[in-house]
């Protein structure tokens, strides 16, 4: 894989790294890059988030035979920064009798959970905040940390729309982190590890989903709807529901605190679209077809960290594509839908995956 | 404090009671619900209207029949050609006219249109109405193509005028035939995608089969009629039980469901959408040629006496009742209007279902709030 | 007998997912098919195709009372519009003015339409018997003070077209 | 379907003191305004009548009297019939509830109670439907109102 080495980041950061040593003590160093870190992830937040409502709106609006923002600049694009603007500017009405403390905390907890998931996702060799050993794992825990924050907001802001909607999405993703980390236990079991980086190389001679037969697939398939549960979105969006509860749990929020909550959804749409081309789709690895010398140089050539995106935008179409197709479903169903079918056929799987596992039948 | 006080104090406390409306994205329209929620489910509701009673039948004790026309159009805004017809059919009764054919026959190929034009509505509210976002923009796109029709004949799309005691405003575009022909060839393409984006869908039959349940005593109880009705397994469609225009001339079915749930209800519309497209294409080539409208006084003067006419609009029945003294404005102007009747069948037969299907209900019973209030 | 019950409700434990499944997928073939067909795009990109965007000659949009290049109208000022306008969005003001042989004959002062009542029902327009009055084509109608909502639809120092019979 | 002369004869005989006027549009049967639960419960269980539907209800004030118009159809032989009742006292005017019938009356009759000020005797929920509890009755010939309503 010499071409990998082409596109390594890690000569990048280990030299900023060498260069910051010889300035400062390595205690320092290590805030220094943090805050470093910490800027860089806020700022690519902050762009993500706008270009994914922008991305999310032409893709409706082409669904749907219309043409979508196109007024502010060329082909609308800096429309969602105008609304931003508008959001910030807009005035943060305090609810009477909501718990007002409560209330204000769970925009950042919803946002924070959703910043530290991004931490450990690998976005081309050596471009990774912090390579856990147990970064599967870590990404499962802190995504659903959001829900705490779903459920604050209910909670707090004193409506009744808002407490329904928060209690559907506690209900909702508490079961579906089950079918989330089973379809993810898969390829963990396929590759022997957690560490996403030992994942993604595990895949240099072919992505999961095309080696690990149908098992894979199948995993790929409940890890799709069941993450599209995960993250709040049609025809899973019953906690804000919009033709029953309005907007669910964020029916009180205003300006920049419900624009927090609009942010993290589509951040969590993105970590979960990554999560799944990391795990399933290969990462930042190219796309190879067996022994096509050729084409397999060529496709290297491409760097990384494009593949990375390409793949991800693969799954957010994807899963605005659902969105924009299917009805929303009822809460009863939902439920159904996880327990009856999701979570059998992900166990089911596991074990089959496990069996060909130890058997060696996979590639 | 006694026992049973107690008992009825949390029993009230438990009462988990939440406003649907007046604004609010499911109830189309100024429409408020008070609802009673045991968790999920609804225990009972209350309907609210009068937030767009603007007192049409009061106006039209003050105004000539021929303007009345023009407040018609307001109540079920829709189907506003039918609501109109039904007042021209009963002046036209009571004074014993006999409007020329073709008259008759652009009427009917009128209601047809307006007929589809609000099943297309419908639809695309009702996917809404469930989450299906997009399913409103290709049904809003289709209905375009026939308010162009309009537009081009009446010069305006939603609330025509066109038709007066007597006969029609004036005479129908020359491109009115041409375009009819082909806006069928059109939507029989586009139709099909509608069964494939939702009638096909599994989350959607699963959201509509069984929900609702409304029984034919129960509809017939409450007045259900139309679509609604028709859902349920009862005949009540007028333009088969007492043909008015050009009904007795086509042939076509009534369409009727037995199931009697939500599902039943959408399926009901969705082939009156093809029965609808079939009568247009019976009457489209025959339009006799002729007056467009009969010879009237300018000024209209029911004779002493009441006159009754029912039409079916898009929604169910719609009857008209003029009181008259002999002067050029009714004594008493009633209007049966088909969505008031339907909207009081709502608390029975959302009981004990869930909140997010009290939504699909109500979009399946395709309320609309003007012709409520009236 | 138990065994074959379980085996068929396995198979249609099975069956439902799949037929599920293909029917989701049959939706989504039909957005997929209008995603990547933008020739299917239907807005109107109003304010930009100005230019080319053409009312049906019989499309309502205001009230208008057409004169010709004399600067002559057919208006009677009979009142029979403002008669039969159902909300009473025409005001007619009448003047007696004496005429060739000295009587005093009745002419227009002024034709007021208030086009923020009007409803367009078409009455006036229809029953006017002279024809003297139609319905024009234009449609952006906002303006910033309700006040000029208020129409004289006869211009001034017109006149009246001398072969109308009174 | 029955024709009017057998409607007529079946009214009269449920009710000997009803009123069948002649030359009407529909079958109109005017009859006491205590007789009228009665009647209407035998047209709707009797086999040669069945009016199982009531299409609308409502009233028209001739000044001297109110009149309450029930119109009915049969939804198995499809004919009609108008049942009038008079009700003279315009104070305190009266009627019996037919809620208990036909359920979809009880908010004909809320509409009526609304607009003209009508009571209802047994009816569930007599509360106004449309407008505010101080409004007048807007439907009733002598009703003012100098602010709203522009007399032409």
């Amino acid at each position: 894989m010499s071409s990998n080495n082409l596109y390594d980041f890690s000569k990048l950061t280990s030299s900023i790294h060498e260069w910051l040593l010889g300035m400062m003590s390595p205690n320092w160093v290590t805030f220094t890059e943090l805050v470093l870190i910490g800027l860089l992830f806020l700022l690519f937040f902050a762009l993500l988030g706008l270009f994914l409502v922008y991305l999310e709106r032409k893709v409706c609006a082409i669904m749907q035979n219309r043409v979508g923002p196109n007024r502010v600049g060329k082909f609308g694009l800096f429309q969602t920064i105008a609304d931003l603007i508008k959001l910030l500017i807009k005035e943060l009405i305090p609810i009477r009798k909501s718990d007002a403390f409560l209330f204000n905390l769970a925009p950042f907890i919803v946002i924070i959970a959703s910043l530290m998931a991004m931490a450990a996702l690998p976005f081309a060799k050596g471009l990774q905040a912090i390579d856990f050993n147990i970064g599967v794992f870590y990404i499962m825990a802190v995504s659903s940390l959001g829900v705490v924050g779903i459920l604050l907001a209910g909670w707090a802001s004193n409506s009744k729309y808002s407490i329904i909607g928060a209690m559907r999405s506690g209900a909702q993703i508490v079961s579906y982190e089950l079918s989330v980390g089973l379809s993810l236990m898969a390829i963990v079991v396929f590759s022997g590890s957690m560490q996403l980086s030992t994942i993604i190389e595990s895949q240099a001679n072919g992505w999961w989903i095309f080696k690990g037969h149908i098992p894979a697939f199948i995993a790929f398939v409940v890890f799709l709807i069941a993450s599209t549960a995960e993250i709040n979105r049609g025809p899973f969006d019953l906690a804000e529901a919009e033709s029953e509860l309005t907007a669910g749990f964020h029916t009180e929020y205003s300006g920049i605190k419900f624009a927090f909550f609009f942010l993290a959804e589509y951040i969590n749409m993105f970590i979960v679209a990554a999560l799944a081309a990391t795990i399933f789709l290969g990462g930042w690895m190219p796309f190879h077809i067996g022994s096509w010398e050729g084409f397999n140089h060529i496709m290297d050539f491409i760097p990384p960290i494009v593949w990375f995106f390409l793949k991800t935008f693969f799954i957010i179409y994807l899963i605005m594509w659902f969105k924009w197709t299917f009805p929303r479903l009822r809460i009863d169903q939902l439920l159904t839908l996880e327990w009856k079918y999701l979570l059998p056929v992900s166990l089911v799987n596991i074990v089959f995956i496990a069996f060909l596992v130890l058997m060696g039948w996979h590639f | 404090m006694s026992e049973e006080i107690r008992d009825v104090i949390i029993g009230e406390s438990e009462d988990y009671i939440i406003n649907i409306g007046p604004q609010h994205p499911s109830t189309h329209g100024v429409l408020r619900f008070e609802v009673c929620l045991k968790g999920e489910t609804v225990k009972y509701l209350i309907p609210h209207i009068g937030y767009i009673h603007r007192g049409i039948e009061k106006m039209c004790e003050a105004i000539t029949y021929p303007q009345i026309i023009h407040l018609t159009d307001r109540m079920d805004y829709l189907s506003a050609h039918i609501n109109n017809e039904a007042v021209c059919l009963c002046v036209e009764n009571a004074l014993q006219v006999e409007v020329p054919e073709r008259v008759k026959y652009i009427r009917t190929i009128l209601a047809e249109l307006n007929r589809l034009a609000s099943h297309q509505l419908w639809w695309s509210a009702f996917g809404m109405d469930l989450g299906a976002l997009t399913t409103f923009f290709y049904g809003l796109r289709d209905r375009e193509k026939i308010l162009d029709i309009f537009e081009e004949s009446f010069g305006s799309r939603l609330l025509h005028s066109f038709v007066m005691p007597g006969g029609l405003m004036h005479d129908v575009h020359p491109n009115f035939q041409k375009r009819i022909k082909e806006f069928i060839v059109y939507f029989r393409k586009k139709l099909p995608e509608y069964d494939q984006l939702l009638t096909g869908n599994i989350i959607f039959q699963n959201r509509s089969k069984g929900v609702g349940l409304m029984s034919r005593e129960t509809a017939i109880a409450y007045g259900v009629t139309g679509p609604s009705g028709r859902g349920s397994g009862w005949s009540c469609d007028i333009r088969k039980i007492a043909p008015y225009s050009a009904y007795d001339k086509v042939q076509f079915n009534e369409m009727l469901e037995t199931d009697g749930d939500t599902f039943a209800r959408y399926k009901v519309r969705m082939r009156e959408m093809w029965e609808s497209m079939n009568i247009l294409e019976q009457l489209v080539d025959n339009i006799p040629e002729g007056d467009y409208t009969a010879k009237m006084k300018p000024i209209i003067k029911l004779p002493v006496g009441e006159y009754f006419q029912r039409v079916e609009t898009a929604r169910g029945e719609l009857a008209v009742y003029i009181v008259s003294d002999g002067n050029k404005n009714p004594y008493r102007m009633k209007f049966r209007t088909p969505n008031f009747s339907n909207l009081f069948v709502m608390n029975t037969i959302t009981s004990n279902y869930k909140i997010a299907d009290l939504v699909a209900i109500s979009g399946s019973l395709d309320l609309v709030i003007p012709d409520i209030d009236r | 007998m138990m065994n074959f019950e379980l085996m068929n409700s396995i198979s249609k434990y099975f069956s439902d997912m799949f037929s599920g499944l293909l029917s989701l997928w049959a939706g989504m073939r039909v957005t997929g098919k209008y995603f990547i067909s933008p020739r299917a795009i239907v807005t109107q990109q109003y304010p930009e195709n100005r230019a080319t965007l053409k009312m049906e000659e019989r499309f309502k949009g205001e009230i208008i009372m057409p004169h010709d290049e004399n600067n002559l109208h057919a208006c009677t000022g009979c009142g029979i519009c403002e008669m039969n306008c159902p909300n009473g969005s025409i005001e007619i003001i009448t003047d007696r003015i004496p005429n060739a042989e000295g009587k005093p004959e009745r002419v227009i002062d002024k034709h007021i339409y208030h086009l923020s009542m009007c409803t367009f029902c078409g009455l006036c327009v229809k029953t006017c018997p002279s024809d003297a009055l139609a319905f024009g084509q234009k449609f952006e109608h906002a303006v910033f003070d309700r006040n000029n909502l208020t129409k004289v639809l006869n211009q001034p120092g017109s006149k009246i077209r001398k072969e109308i019979k009174k | 379907m029955l024709n009017r002369e057998e409607l007529s004869k079946i009214i009269l005989e449920f009710v000997p003191e009803a009123e069948i006027p002649e030359g009407t549009q529909l079958t109109e049967a005017i009859i006491p305004a205590e007789k009228l639960v009665e009647l209407a419960g035998k047209l709707k269980s009797d086999k040669r009548t069945r009016f199982d539907y009531l299409i609308s209800h409502t009233a028209v004030d001739f000044v001297t009297h109110f009149t309450a118009v029930y119109h009915l159809e049969s939804t198995e032989f499809r004919h009609i019939i108008v049942l009038k009742v008079k009700i003279t006292d315009r104070e305190n005017a009266e009627i019996n509830s037919l809620s208990g019938l036909y359920p979809t009356c009880e908010f004909f009759e809320r509409e009526v109670f609304d607009l003209f000020g009508i009571k209802y005797k047994n009816h569930p929920n007599l509360k106004r439907l449309f407008l505010e509890d101080d409004y007048g009755f807007p439907l009733r010939k002598d009703f003012r109102d100098e602010v709203n309503m522009i007399e032409r």
